[in-house]
């Protein structure tokens, strides 16, 4: 007969509030098999667990539920805590009371009486779980970081410095994301390059760092420890070998036309370009849409002009296989064009820009050489209108969260823009400024006190086009709302920070789940920021939300220890929760026919064919046998099962009946 | 006898719509406290057998819902979910069950509030349905003493 | 072929050359439009302003009585008379009460089948299709295609072009052999009801329209709507005093500059009948 | 305008009852044209115009519009009578009552006789026949409201 011992946790009020913890307790101790039964106030705390630890030892139990918070919480807590007491872990069970019943309910009988029937349905259940071990598993000591922005470049260089291996893939032909874009940065406007490409070439240059530039994820397999990874290298029609980066190709290649993404098409380049000076690899790429040699079949200077003979135009795209222990996701974020605006012209104005566009024009290395230019006529502008919240917290457009850097780089780009153009007038419409990081607020109070920029409350109703003016046709909400119109040279949005294109597929290749805004959802917002619900995948930066270079960062630095942690252990241990073919003496051997419905089910291929064979080797039966280090316990083949043969241990098919019997039927 | 309270069985996976429900609860969206819920790690163990011994038992109407179409955690188990559902409704409808009274769905793990809505208007629907007494005719069982909440 | 019309009071007194221009062309392509018999007025912004169920019972009769007529689909060539009854079917369409109680008001069956089509959309479904060889005498002018702001906003419900820089006038001026330029008061609000009540600020908010239009070297602004042509027409003498100078650009109905496309006759379209002399 | 949209939008976001009367009283509500552009621009997709609409018709039957109003509020309630009798707009009847009420004689005089010339103003009324469904309906919406 199973001792069971029932612990109804109050949560301090969180559950108590509305349900009637005492009565629970006390009408589940009734039920045969219920040894013990009591309810405490706070169970996941150290009084909270020695109290289930006492009970174990005392009253010999043989299974454990604790009534309390989702099992997504706190079931390792409390099966640790059971195994420390010497209670096989998977002989505990949890009944979800908060997030499923106290917080979601009012109070009153019907509450408390869904409370009940919660914790009868995991007694029941109980009383037919099994001891279960944990499965060991080996861990390929090896992380994939996808993306080789800032934050990719300090996942990747904080991981190798753990002495393990790291494999860097960069959709771009270079690595430094958008950071390598900017001019200078906040608070402290150092310049971005000359913090950045030292950390991009110490990436190149460490032994423990494998750098695939212009390539991209092309699938992914298998679990925690154990992932396969292709990797598609889109072919850079260059042997990487051999070419030296002279960079004489690039200069002479008639193409000369291309926008540049680089400089957020503000600049030109060539069809085999190196995206800027201090790119890693320092190598050119061959962009195949707008190569002559791809679209009519001549041309071939670069091939012409090459000293080492490098070029390879019939080079063919190539999947590297890659076995990963840990994956980092910094793919990054982008932001919104100009044309998706109406009421800012639909992009029609070429001195409409984005934020990223003003960081190229302010950067030294940019098309204009740090001058502020406007780009239809390249003259200085005299004024600037600067717009925050473009498209950010307008839930008319779909985009009601804050984009958390634009207060910022905001004030940055009107303290350039007074630095560098003596005379100039810059306004700025804002709606609340937003400064909260370290000598964030001083950097702002100091843009506009010293170098006086008009911050005008207010948003802009239109930008229209006149007589080679733009027209900023706003309000002033400080001044009773009194509208303003500025004549402006040239106006900068800080359009919103978004996913980036193909997030949403990515995702589902790795099977992670995102936000509706096609950001990568974390496990827990608070206390899980840098995991995802996939053991083994781990985020950085701003692919799960708009985020600035220092959070970037510390965030990398976060997924880094995470990897480094699954790396330290020799073995993963894996949950048993894994199906398994029924076995019975010989000569049946097992209920399985052998129909092999199930391994076509599998999506993982756990599932073999074994053979029984007779003393002279004939196969006498051939039936299925999972592997466990395949299975990832999800179960689609019990139910394909048409002998019911194979089980999964923790759902098996007496434990899913009881809970549905128990449901249902009151004691 | 006071207002038809239906009697409501959720099988939910685990990864999904188990973490919607708990984002429910976070985000303290009150909804209809008819539903059981019973976790599965995906949809695709869920065998629907147990969904006629849920009717066997006294229920009135079932929720089935999990992760969307490419949103599985094991890739494939909602899609399989999916097929058999598919065709155990023509079943259900061939053999007289009232599909009515299943609730097919998809609840990501963000979205606290249309796990809500989903237990909200399948409790309405199912108490207008009424009680699931034709079932025991249907399944010609001996009338057993099974009491409603 | 017919097409149901609802003229809308302005057509039969103050703009009747729009309504001229409107028969003109139509007939030019053998449209035989027919009025809704009883027809009564929508109420425009008077009704809106001071008594929404009012402001919805009125456009609903006008809907009832096309049902009974048994038209499918009405042009209303009066933008204001358009917003009414577009706004008139979205909201008794999305609220069965309201829709109930207008009903009992009008005591009429109303259903909300009737397509309302506005005089842009009747142009490019009836008339562009076979537009190509009748242009005889090109319209050979730069021309400021002025909107308004009934015409294509509230967005959302009405669904017509584009809510900042429509083009459908501009295409289809292009296609009467004219040349629209781009300016910035498409769809700025010409002072439309206070036309009377506060002619002062019609006079600032046209007199901005006018004067764009002049500033881009338009010869004239094209319209669309009956009481945006009275206030950029009529009270020329309050926009000239706000700019501060006479501007004699003549201010055309789009029905009017097709018809002169066409090389129809300047009197049927009544070219005759505007305050700004029509010079082109 | 005395108070711009957004501040009446905040006035009236307060509840605070003196404010709220201090809308209804206020000359903006009458100045708005309802064109739409601040429904098109607001980034919480509020419907002002509708409130606009809302708030005059509030205005009239609680007595409180804007003395400042004067000729915009007779102009509306000439426009309806004008419709009340006849099922369409009357122009000149609109005039004479608008004239009436505002005694503002000389206005736009000058225009009529040039209107006139170009026929834009016809002398005899165009009636319609179910002119008892028109009374009908202004009776039967007005129960609620006395405009």
């Amino acid at each position: 007969m199973s001792k069971i011992g029932v612990f109804v946790c109050h949560c301090g009020e969180n559950i108590s509030a509305t349900v009637d913890c005492a009565k629970v307790a006390e009408t589940v101790g009734n039920y045969d098999g219920v040894a013990f039964s009591v309810d405490y106030t706070y169970m996941c705390s150290d009084p909270g667990q020695n109290l289930i630890k006492s009970a174990i030892k005392e009253k010999g139990l043989t299974g454990v539920v604790v009534a309390s918070c989702s099992p997504r919480m706190h079931e390792p807590t409390f099966r640790k805590a059971c195994a420390e007491a010497g209670l096989n872990p998977f002989m505990c069970e949890m009944a979800n009371l908060r997030e499923h019943c106290s917080w979601v309910h009012d109070k009153g009988e019907a509450t408390t009486e869904k409370a009940i029937d919660l914790v009868r349905i995991l007694v029941e259940k109980v009383k037919y779980n099994h001891s279960l071990n944990d499965i060991k598993v080996p861990v390929t000591k090896t992380a994939l970081v996808i993306g080789g922005g800032i934050a990719g470049i300090q996942a990747s260089l904080d991981i190798a410095n753990t002495g393990h291996k790291v494999i860097l893939i960069e959709k771009d032909p270079s690595i430094g994301g958008h950071m390598s874009q900017l001019s200078e940065t906040f608070p402290t406007l150092d310049c971005s390059q000359c913090i950045l490409t030292p950390r991009m070439v110490e990436v190149a240059q460490h032994p423990n760092i494998t750098l695939y530039t212009y390539a991209e994820l092309e699938s992914l397999e298998g679990f925690i420890g154990n992932f396969k990874a292709k990797i598609r290298k889109k072919s850079k029609s260059l042997d990487e070998k051999l070419c030296t980066g002279c960079g004489l190709c690039t200069t002479k290649c008639p193409v000369k036309k291309i926008p540049s993404e680089f400089n957020e098409g503000l600049g030109k380049r060539t069809a085999i370009y190196v995206p800027f000076p201090q790119a890693i690899p320092n190598k050119p790429v061959i962009d195949r849409i707008n190569c002559t040699y791809y679209i009519k079949g001549k041309c071939k200077v670069c091939e012409i002009v090459c000293p080492t003979k490098a070029i390879r135009f019939d080079q063919e795209d190539e999947i590297v296989e890659a076995e990963v222990g840990a994956i980092v996701i910094s793919t990054g974020f982008t932001v919104k064009q100009p044309d998706f605006f109406p009421e800012y012209g639909y992009g029609k104005y070429p001195d409409v820009i984005t934020g990223l566009q003003f960081e190229r024009l302010a950067s030294a290395s940019g098309p204009t050489l740090g001058e502020i230019r406007r780009p239809s006529d390249g003259k200085v502008p005299e004024k600037i209108v600067f717009l925050a919240c473009a498209g950010s917290r307008d839930p008319a457009k779909g985009i009601p969260y804050c984009s958390k850097i634009c207060c910022m780089y905001i004030a940055k780009h009107a303290m350039l823009y007074q630095h560098k153009v003596h005379g100039g007038k810059s306004y700025v419409f804002y709606m609340d400024i937003r400064a909260g990081g370290k000598m964030y607020e001083e950097f702002v109070r100091r843009a506009i006190e010293d170098d006086g920029v008009n911050y005008v409350r207010g948003r802009v109703s239109r930008i229209y086009e006149k007589n080679g003016k733009l027209i900023v046709s706003g309000a002033d909400t400080l001044l009773n709302a009194m509208p303003v119109e500025i004549e402006a040279d040239m106006v900068v949005l800080a359009t919103a920070g978004v996913a980036n294109e193909g997030a949403e597929e990515l995702a589902q290749k790795l099977h992670i789940s995102y936000d509706p805004y096609k950001f990568f959802a974390e496990a827990h917002p608070k206390l899980k920021p840098v995991e995802t619900n996939t053991a083994g995948i781990f985020l950085a930066g701003a692919c799960q939300a708009p985020r600035d270079i220092p959070e970037s960062v510390a965030m990398a630095s976060g997924a880094a220890v995470k990897v480094a942690g699954l790396f330290s252990q020799d073995e993963l241990t894996r949950e048993p929760i894994i199906a398994v073919v029924n076995r019975q003496a010989a000569p049946v051997y097992s209920s399985c026919v052998g129909c092999f419905l199930c391994v076509s089910a599998c999506p993982y291929q756990a599932i073999e064919k074994e053979e029984i064979k007779n003393r002279n080797g004939e196969v006498i039966k051939s039936m299925a046998k999972v592997n466990p280090g395949l299975c990832q316990g999800c179960g689609t083949c019990v139910a394909f099962c048409r002998t019911k043969s194979i089980d999964i241990q923790g759902y098996t098919h007496e434990q899913m009946y009881t809970e549905v019997m128990a449901l249902l039927n009151e004691y | 006898m006071a207002e038809f309270e239906p009697k409501i069985v959720a099988f939910v996976c685990n990864w999904c719509t188990y973490a919607g429900a708990d984002l429910t609860g976070t985000s303290r969206i009150k909804y209809a406290s008819n539903v059981r819920i019973v976790r599965f790690p995906c949809t695709g163990r869920i065998d629907y057998m147990l969904l006629l011994k849920a009717f066997d038992e006294g229920a009135d109407g079932i929720i089935v819902s999990g992760c969307h179409p490419n949103d599985c955690h094991y890739t494939s188990g909602n899609f399989h979910a999916r097929r058999r559902w598919i065709m155990f409704r023509s079943l259900c409808d061939f053999t007289g069950i009232d599909t009515e009274r299943i609730k097919f769905s998809w609840v990501s793990a963000a979205e606290g509030a249309k796990w809500a809505d989903i237990v909200n208007a399948t409790v309405a629907s199912v108490r207008e349905l009424g009680p699931y007494s034709e079932y025991k005719k249907v399944a010609k069982y001996p009338e057993r003493e099974v009491s409603h909440g | 072929m017919t097409l149901g019309l609802y003229p809308g009071c302005s057509l039969k007194g103050s703009s009747r050359e729009y309504a001229e221009s409107v028969i003109t062309v139509a007939k030019a392509f053998n449209i035989n439009l027919e009025e809704i018999k009883d027809w009564n007025c929508c109420g425009a912004t008077a009704a809106h302003n001071m008594n929404k169920e009012l402001s919805l019972a009125l456009p609903a009769r006008i809907l009832s009585l096309a049902e009974k007529q048994g038209l499918k689909e009405i042009v209303v060539p009066c933008a204001a008379c358009y917003s009414r009854l577009t706004m008139t079917k979205y909201e008794l369409a999305k609220d069965p009460e309201l829709k109930a109680a207008v009903t009992d008001a009008n005591g009429l069956e109303y259903t909300g089948s009737v397509n309302v089509l506005n005089i842009i959309q009747m142009l490019d479904k009836y008339i562009t299709p076979n537009l190509d060889g009748r242009v005889i005498k090109p319209f050979d002018h730069r021309v400021a295609c002025y909107y308004g702001c009934l015409l294509v906003r509230p967005h959302e419900i009405l669904k017509f072009d584009r809510e900042e820089d429509p083009q459908s006038m501009d295409v289809l001026m292009l296609k009467a052999g004219a040349t629209p330029i781009d300016w910035a008061f498409k769809t700025e609000c010409c002072g439309a009801g206070l036309s009377v009540s506060r002619t002062s600020s019609v006079g600032r908010l046209s007199g901005k329209i006018i004067g764009d239009a002049k500033d881009r070297g338009a010869e004239a602004v094209i319209v669309a709507c009956p009481m945006c042509h009275s206030n950029l027409d009529m009270r020329r003498d309050a926009i000239n005093s706000y700019l501060g100078e006479k501007i004699d650009i003549p201010v055309l109905y789009i029905t009017q500059a097709i018809g002169l496309a066409l090389d129809l006759d300047r009197k049927a379209l009544g070219l005759q009948r505007h305050f700004v002399k029509v010079t082109v | 305008m005395d108070y711009p949209p957004s501040v009446i939008m905040r006035m009236l976001q307060t509840g605070i009852p003196n404010l709220e009367d201090k809308v209804l009283r206020s000359f903006s509500i009458w100045v708005c044209l309802t064109c739409e552009m601040c429904f098109a621009r607001c980034p919480m997709s509020i419907d002002i115009p509708k409130m606009m609409d809302f708030l005059r018709e509030k205005s009239i039957n609680e007595k409180k519009a804007n003395p400042k109003a004067k000729e915009i509020v007779a102009f509306h309630k000439s426009f309806l009578d004008s419709i009340k009798y006849t099922g369409r707009l009357y122009e000149i009847g609109l005039f004479v009552d608008y004239k009436a009420r505002t005694l503002k004689i000389l206005d736009d005089l000058a225009l009529a006789p040039k209107m006139m010339k170009r026929g834009k103003l016809n002398l005899i009324p165009e009636m319609i026949k179910d002119r008892s469904g028109i009374a009908s309906i202004f009776r039967k919406s007005n129960k609620k409201n006395k405009n």
